[in-house]
């Protein structure tokens, strides 16, 4: 076992990518002084992105790589969500340490709650990168249940009452809704493990394994199987009616972790969602599996539109604008073609890069305001005029104005849904859009400009903050009108495995 | 079109100075017929051209609250009427003019005489002259539409907004009473009472807040000025006259050039456009001055009338 | 697997079976929290000895741990956790007064669930294997079940309970089908649950101590309106 | 070719120069001029690139690529360069006005955004009009609307401009989403998202073209302001810096026209399929109607720039009903009146951006040196700043289509186009053709009446308030501005072959460029003369007429004196600035008779001195109101209903666990119901 661990490069990054944070998890448990924590949970997760952004090359030279016979798995597909992981999570630990900084400056957080939250951090970071190098889907399912309970721990940091309501809706509603998929994950199992009477249980829970025997599924089954699925991954990511627990959660999350939870956690589990098409797609076609993921995106978009326009809280709304693209993420991966599941891939990243700036910078705003209402935040771009620009670029990426980088795979995106000729919900898409759009512009001007309600001194707060926003920002003007191209072919590798499947088909 | 000689030029600026020299006669004519038949003596038809005269010898007084516009404005409209009359043929059957210019052009420097005419009663700061003002707006924008539709009739009919090409086929086709003329011949009859101010839109002769619309924007005006409003009014009269009995009664036009038919021409045309006038003159003398809301009905009836006649034309 | 049971097996199947369902509308019926409490651990010794059954059945070795496994931690740790937590909530009343579906209603609703899973596992093409086709329906049924408890009751401690019956649906239901799939999964699920359970005692506690009840009442302030 | 693309690149270049300058010179002594001289530059090189690329061929180039799905790929045929050569003479003109006008923010506001917006707005411009693929026609488009809403919200201190700002960005958001749409049928039928695709109609069929149209035009129709979406339009051009509402008004709607153009005689390639009747009627219709609503609008409309704006949707009327003409005219092979119609809006096209644009920089002026757009206010002017006034006054001549000024002669061009119908071989067709020339008349003499009120009421008679009393004559360099659009107002109106040969080679039409001096003539099939214009004939006679009662008044009249005295006040003492008619009760007769559209209501309240006398009274205040039917009806109830069904979906975040978990049940069910039903059939 260990002898093939070290006889590759790739396997030896991919331990360490996975250790690196339990390390360092166990280090801050060790020495709880404040300074030393903060150092190095910017290590690692800086190591963490190094990593992943080595073994880059890699995936993008031999497409997957296999290791620990077939228990980690990686290809383009989960290499999207390592980059995706790995740099939201670097930027995350950047902001943290200024923002927790100053939660601890105004004692909402002691020391020891302090460090609770960066062992948090890292196990969360840790159970997150599991996710996609697993190949074995019940671990997959085991890695994706130990997200929520560690992000419940981190939620309830602050023990007010609201994040106490927030993180035990999470904890039962995710709990419940992972119980259904791993129902389903059971079940594909079963339509694995009944074909044929030689079958190695060992490997029967393996996705390369599954896909490879998809066609002998029972097609009842498998469609029994992917309704589980569908609504258990579904409730984690967000999709409506299950979406229900994911405006409170962020409300209520640090900042950072908001940022974390919108921009990575939820592609996780839209991530699980997408193997399991891949294999439902395999044995009964794409269309059934397609028209559902269709109907769910075209609800969530619905209710996002609906709950934007009324919303009172900054935090609040950023929540249900995640559910709003992960509604049409799923929606354009039902459209089916190689256009829409580029797109959706892309936006994937898009929407993490955006999301996360939009949550650091109004996370700087709240401290600043003192509040989360929106009605009681107003003239930004006078009393901190970085934040309050970055605030601006953000909202407007996010509402899918060009030159950003989200219009671009919106863009993608909606032309797939009329080449795949799905007329309808392509109208009611744009029609959602647009109401999205002007209720998030509405209150993105009410805050970001006029003057503000009571007279404060012109100042952004601290100068580590601006460094990850910075670089989002400029993440956000470049991808808009540009995708490097390592990026393009690992995202249309990665397209490929969902279109055909296929381990190297 | 422009294969004139210089002879032709010669007779299209007599046709429009006919219509300029004549225009103030015109005037004391229907002065004379309405005293008549109010059985009054009333002055001698020549009295217009006494007054103008007199007018242009006496000194001028400006107000002082007027600008450059008031004192332009007379000049303007001197100068839109006069030049529009080159458009008209007379006793020929064509204008030489008639390519630099169509009817359209010729609605278009009435329209910028009167643009002149509002802003100058505007510009005296008094309050008749803004009452004059608004009241002519209300007038030209509701005349605009009438005069148009009837244009396109014509237009339609005779083929082409060129006058010359109007007044040459009216000429050559025999029947005239068809029915679109006829309507659009009533539409233009009204558009021509109210352009020139006659009894049931206004009443030019009295002084009366009430009553004026165009005389409030002329009130400040004396002098030389008033001499060139009065005459270029009295133009503008003499060419929609003309215009109408060209378009709508085209008879013995002197189709080539000869002593005989230009002057018999021009004997027909002074009768025609008397006979004319005289009609419209009795016609003041029998009904009274609309209230000025009332004024929008009666041209809606020609708005009507002339859509009418575009109807009839078509089907 | 598909090779023919003995009549008596087939019976003792279904005889658990049986038994486990009544352990399960035993916690529908309860109103104190120790006697859900107890339910739960009914339930789970009745699970603990299925499984142990068909692992005698089935001739597969694993099974037996997986049950051990089972009573281990589901049956004896877990409880004595929420024992634990019951005991220090400073609420002084400890059963639930008004749930949103009174006892009567809920106990024939479990039992229209019930009905509902075995017509759903009609549907399933599941092969004729003999103890699929008995315990299919109740895990389902367990499942269904647990679900209806966390809908129709006030108390976060009975939401806990009927997520426990969830996971004890889906256990079972694993184990049935796959004959325990690689004993690694089996002792993560294990742990996620203990983990879990943890958690939301932690979360009770937090509760108790910032409403002063663990009515879930006190948890609808987040919502939009 | 080659030196065409490098003035390009050069014009690009100046652009970026001046939105940097403008960025990062803030506070300087020199500010406007680093970020102002390169965008006049600039400008200045659009027209000169639009004029050699008249004379040379057009250019098509390929940048790089994403993923193959799409080029930056730009392509400057004629029609492009018809409307770079508007975008440059109008921005050439603003820029050099701007130079002094933005003084106006210096200690207010930071002047550096507004410079690096201003650059960026117009060479978002310039990108749209020659860019050739669909995301970067839509990327800078939408940069375009970004920049101008950004513009528009410059003074955001002022709640109302924030919210003007905000229907503004809304409602061309709708308006992108429809062009999208529009463009993702064209895509589906040709799997390219290069125009050139676009281009061979053969491959796409006559109903998608169709589709594809309507939802374009619509799209489009939003961003020119057509009825009734038109909402933003008098918000947003009121609120923004008024060199920047000249640009919007005067090009960014242009743009609009262009992308309609594009559609039409590009994409489509007009024949005569009975749809295209159809089309080009509801084209008309639409255009008709916003003609007449937009003008009423401003009649009524006492802030100026309001007015402007309105006048501004009745242009974009005239525009429309010319396109509409000539793709009916095509529809019936009538070629040669298609392409007079085509020409006449296209003149008008171009007029109305010359003059529109002079019109706003002319109310900046006024806005600049009175700092009120209240017309009420005003008065007087003409002997404060008498240099703006001229300017106004040409600009309103124009626009009311007077003769000699270039209005007249697209005015002209359209009505001449008009009446033309009666060659269509179709009598409903022509009666209710008939009709738009009933509009069309209604509107220009409503336009006339609009601009007496402006031009009257702002620059004569007494001054109404100390603003327009403390009045000056504004810099030089905004008159400078000013002075280039109305020499070419002037200009195109004495010799209107510039423009139309102008106008025929930048869209090769069939039909050969004249000299200057030519006559404009129709003729009938017959050979004889339709119409016939002559403008420099008609400035000879202007001349000689002039020359004649000149020397006539002088003859007759001799030399008279002139005396000043005050104006004559019925004996009641001298005549104060009260007792002038103002600007409502000179509406206030048109506000009667058209009183069914504008509901108009008087509010009458009278104090007496004593109660029990009600003869004498001491005052009486008069608040006339009209109400706004489309923001009433239209918005308000459309808005409304769907807020309230928004507001019913939002209530499932209820708060309560149980339901939450009740809806994942609930879910589960549905869906197993869904496939349990879907495995029986």
């Amino acid at each position: 076992m260990f002898t093939n661990l070290f006889s590759s490069v790739e396997s030896v990054l991919v331990v360490s990518l996975l250790l690196t944070p339990v390390v360092s998890g166990l280090l801050i448990t060790l020495l709880k002084r404040k300074r030393i924590i903060e150092t190095t949970t910017i290590i690692s997760s800086s190591l963490i992105l190094i990593q992943g952004l080595f073994l880059l090359p890699y995936i993008l030279e031999k497409k997957t790589i296999s290791i620990f016979d077939g228990t980690f798995y990686l290809d383009s597909l989960s290499a999207i969500m390592i980059i995706t992981i790995s740099l939201v999570g670097f930027l995350a630990s950047l902001y943290s340490v200024n923002y927790m900084g100053r939660q601890y400056d105004k004692l909402i957080v002691d020391g020891k709650k302090l460090v609770r939250y960066y062992q948090g951090f890292n196990m969360f970071l840790f159970t997150m990168l599991l996710v996609p190098v697993s190949n074995n889907l019940g671990i997959m399912w085991i890695a994706i249940e130990a997200t929520t309970l560690v992000s419940v721990l981190l939620i309830m940091l602050y023990t007010k009452q609201g994040s106490i309501e927030a993180s035990w809706k999470y904890l039962l509603i995710a709990t419940v809704g992972l119980s259904l998929a791993l129902f389903g994950i059971i079940f594909f199992y079963y339509a694995n493990s009944v074909y044929d009477n030689s079958f190695d249980s060992t490997h029967g829970m393996d996705w390369t394994n599954m896909v490879e025997n998809a066609h002998y599924f029972d097609p009842n089954l498998v469609k029994f199987a992917f309704i589980f699925i569908l609504v258990g991954f579904g409730t984690k990511a967000g999709l409506a009616p299950m979406h229900t627990w994911l405006p409170d959660a962020h409300s209520e999350a640090p900042s950072p972790i908001s940022a974390l939870l919108s921009g990575v956690l939820l592609n996780c589990a839209f991530y699980g969602l997408l193997r399991f098409h891949i294999i439902s797609s395999h044995s009964i076609g794409p269309e059934f599996s397609n028209t559902l993921l269709i109907i769910l995106g075209i609800i969530s978009l619905g209710i996002a539109a609906a709950s934007i326009y009324f919303q009172k809280d900054v935090k609040r709304m950023l929540a249900f604008s995640s559910i709003e693209h992960m509604g049409l993420i799923s929606v354009s991966v039902g459209f089916g073609i190689f256009l829409g599941i580029y797109g959706a891939l892309l936006h994937v990243i898009n929407h993490a890069v955006v999301k996360s700036l939009l949550f650091f910078s109004s996370g700087s705003i709240s401290q600043k305001y003192q509040t989360k209402s929106i009605a009681d935040t107003s003239g930004i771009i006078k009393t901190m005029p970085v934040t309050g620009f970055m605030f601006l670029i953000g909202g407007l990426a996010i509402i899918g104005m060009p030159p950003f980088n989200i219009f671009m795979s919106e863009f993608l995106m909606l032309s797939s849904g009329f080449s795949s000729e799905n007329f309808l919900a392509s109208a009611l898409v744009i029609l959602f859009l647009v109401v999205i759009f002007a209720s998030f512009g509405k209150h993105l001007l009410h805050m970001v400009f006029g003057n503000p309600k009571s007279e404060m001194k012109k100042e952004d707060l601290g100068k580590l903050s601006m460094l990850p926003m910075i670089i989002l920002v400029s993440i956000i003007f470049i991808m808009g009108i540009y995708v490097p191209e390592p990026l393009q072919t690992l995202i249309e590798d990665a397209t490929k495995i969902i279109l055909v499947g296929g381990i190297n088909s | 079109m422009s294969d004139f000689s210089m002879l032709d030029y010669g007779l299209g600026i007599l046709q429009a100075l006919l219509l300029i020299v004549l225009s103030p006669l015109i005037v004391g004519m229907m002065r004379k017929i309405k005293a008549k038949s109010q059985k009054r003596i009333g002055s001698g038809i020549f009295q217009p051209y006494y007054d103008i005269v007199k007018l242009l010898r006496k000194e001028e007084i400006v107000s002082d609250q007027s600008s450059w516009i008031f004192r332009a404005t007379p000049w303007v409209n001197f100068v839109t009427t006069a030049s529009a009359a080159f458009f008209i043929p007379v006793f020929l059957v064509y204008s030489p003019f008639g390519v630099v210019g169509d009817i359209l052009l010729v609605v278009g420097l009435f329209a910028l005489g009167r643009f002149f005419t509002m802003l100058a009663g505007l510009d005296t700061a008094s309050s008749f002259g803004g009452l004059g003002s608004s009241r002519e707006m209300m007038v030209s924008v509701l005349v605009e539409p009438a005069l148009f539709m009837t244009i396109f009739v014509i237009a339609s009919f005779y083929g082409g907004t060129n006058i010359s090409t109007i007044v040459s086929s009216a000429n050559d086709t025999s029947i005239l009473i068809v029915p679109g003329i006829l309507f659009a011949l009533i539409a233009f009859f009204i558009i021509m009472m109210a352009e020139t101010g006659k009894i049931p839109f206004d009443n030019p002769s009295t002084h009366l807040e009430l009553t004026m619309i165009h005389e409030a924007t002329m009130l400040e005006y004396s002098g030389k000025s008033l001499a060139l409003m009065e005459w270029s009014h009295a133009i503008k009269q003499m060419i929609l006259f003309t215009l109408f009995v060209d378009i709508f009664l085209p008879w013995n036009f002197a189709e080539q050039i000869s002593l005989i038919g230009i002057s018999f021409g021009i004997m027909l045309f002074i009768v025609k456009v008397s006979t004319l006038a005289s009609f419209i003159a009795f016609i003041e003398t029998r009904v009274a001055k609309w209230r000025l809301f009332r004024v929008s009905d009666l041209i809606a009836m020609a708005i009507s009338s002339s859509m009418i006649g575009v109807i009839f034309f078509f089907l | 697997m598909s090779d023919l049971l003995l009549p008596t097996q087939i019976d003792l199947l279904h005889v658990s079976a049986v038994i486990l369902l009544i352990a399960t509308f035993g916690i529908v019926v309860r109103r104190g929290f120790s006697d859900w409490l107890h339910a739960y651990r009914y339930q789970t010794i009745i699970l603990a000895g299925i499984v142990a059954l068909i692992g005698f059945i089935t001739s597969i070795w694993e099974l037996y741990i997986v049950s051990a496994l089972t009573l281990g931690i589901k049956a004896i740790i877990i409880p004595k956790v929420l024992f634990y937590v019951t005991k220090k909530l400073d609420s002084p009343i400890k059963l639930e007064m008004n749930p949103y579906v009174s006892l009567r209603i809920s106990v024939i609703a479990s039992a229209l669930l019930v009905a509902m899973s075995y017509f759903m596992a009609l549907q399933l093409p599941i092969s004729s294997d003999e103890t699929i086709s008995v315990f299919l329906p109740v895990s389902f049924s367990l499942f269904f079940i647990g679900l209806f408890i966390i809908i129709s009751r006030r108390k976060a401690l009975s939401q806990i309970v009927g997520l426990l019956t969830i996971e004890n649906g889906l256990f079972l239901f694993a184990v049935v089908v796959t004959h325990g799939f690689s004993l690694i999964i089996e002792i993560g699920l294990m742990a996620d649950i203990l983990v879990g359970v943890i958690v939301s005692s932690i979360l009770l506690f937090r509760m108790s101590k910032t409403f002063d009840s663990i009515d879930i009442e006190n948890l609808e302030s987040l919502r939009d309106d | 070719m080659s030196e065409n693309l490098s003035i390009l690149y050069v014009i690009i270049a100046f652009f970026s120069l001046g939105a940097t300058l403008g960025l990062f010179t803030r506070g300087q002594k020199y500010h406007t001029y680093f970020t102002y001289i390169p965008s006049a530059f600039a400008s200045f090189l659009t027209i000169i690139l639009s004029l050699t690329i008249f004379s040379s061929e057009s250019i098509h180039l390929t940048f790089f690529n994403i993923q193959d799905l799409f080029y930056f790929e730009i392509f400057i045929d004629g029609v492009a360069t018809f409307f770079l050569l508007i975008i440059g003479l109008i921005s050439f003109a603003v820029s050099i006005y701007s130079l002094s006008y933005s003084k106006k923010f210096d200690d207010k506001k930071n002047n550096s955004a507004l410079g690096m917006l201003f650059n960026v707005f117009i060479i978002s411009m310039i990108l749209v009009v020659i860019s050739n693929n669909v995301f970067f026609f839509l990327v800078f488009w939408e940069l375009m609307s970004l920049t101008s809403f950004f513009l528009v919200i410059y003074e955001h201190e002022n709640k109302h401009n924030l919210k003007s700002g905000l229907t503004y960005l809304v409602m061309t958001h709708l308006g992108t989403g429809f062009i999208f749409a529009s463009f993702m049928l064209m895509y589906t039928q040709t799997g390219s998202f290069s125009f050139d695709s676009f281009r061979d109609v053969s491959i796409i069929p006559q109903y998608v073209k169709d589709i594809a149209f309507v939802l374009a035009f619509v799209g489009f129709g939003t961003k020119a302001g057509m009825i009734p979406l038109h909402t933003w339009l008098p918000k947003a051009h009121p609120s923004a810096p008024s060199n920047v509402s000249a640009l919007m008004s005067a090009v960014m709607l242009k743009i609009a026209i262009y992308g309609i153009v594009r559609y039409l005689f590009d994409f489509n390639a007009i024949d005569s399929s009975p749809d295209y009747v159809w089309l080009g009627v509801g084209i008309i219709v639409i255009g008709s109607i916003s003609s007449l609503v937009g003008i009423l609008y401003a009649l009524i409309e006492n802030d100026i720039k309001r007015a402007l704006a309105f006048s501004s949707i009745e242009n974009i009327g005239i525009i429309f009903i010319g396109l509409g003409l000539s793709v009916v005219f095509a529809a019936f092979h009538l070629l040669s009146l298609s392409v007079l119609a085509f020409i006449a809006s296209m003149f008008h096209t171009l007029n109305h951006s010359i003059f529109k644009g002079l019109l706003f920089m002319t109310a900046g002026s006024i806005h600049y040196s009175t700092h009120t757009k209240n017309i009420e206010d005003l008065g007087g002017l003409i002997k404060k700043m008498p240099w703006t006034a001229m300017m106004f006054l040409v600009g309103s001549i124009a626009i009311i289509g007077l003769p000699p000024l270039n209005g007249f002669i697209g005015e002209w061009l359209t009505l001449q186009s008009l009446l033309a119908v009666f060659q269509i071989p179709s009598n409903i067709l022509q009666v209710s053709l008939a009709f738009a020339v009933l509009a069309f008349a209604l509107t220009i003499g409503l336009v006339g009446a609009t601009f007496v009120r402006l031009f009257g009421i702002t620059f004569l008679s007494k001054s109404r308030s100390f603003k327009a009393t403390n009045a000056v004559e504004v810099p030089r360099l905004m008159l400078i501005g000013k002075a280039i659009l109305a020499s070419s107002c002037v200009l195109l109106g004495i010799l209107p072959f510039i423009g139309i040969n102008l106008i025929v080679s930048a869209f090769d039409l069939p039909y050969t460029p004249s000299s200057p001096f030519e006559t404009i003539s129709i003729t009938n099939t017959d050979g004889s003369n339709f119409a016939s214009l002559l403008m420099p004939g008609v400035l000879v006679i202007f001349i000689s007429v002039i020359v004649g009662i000149f020397a006539f008044v002088r003859i007759i009249g001799g030399k008279t004196k002139t005396v000043k005295y005050g104006t004559w006040d019925c004996g009641f003492g001298s005549l104060s600035e009260r007792t002038q008619y103002t600007a409502t009760s000179l509406a206030e007769p048109i506000r009667r008779i058209f009183g069914v559209f504008y509901k108009p209501n008087n509010h009458i309240d009278v104090n007496f001195y004593a109660k029990e006398n009600l003869y004498l009274k001491k005052s009486i205040n008069v608040i006339s109101t009209t109400r706004n039917i489309f923001d009433e009806k239209l918005y308000g109830k459309v808005i409304s209903g769907s807020l309230f069904v928004l507001d019913k979906i939002r209530k499932i975040q209820s708060g309560k666990v149980n339901a939450y978990i009740l809806y994942i049940m609930i879910t589960l069910i549905a869906l197993l119901l869904f496939v349990g039903f879907g495995t029986h059939e």
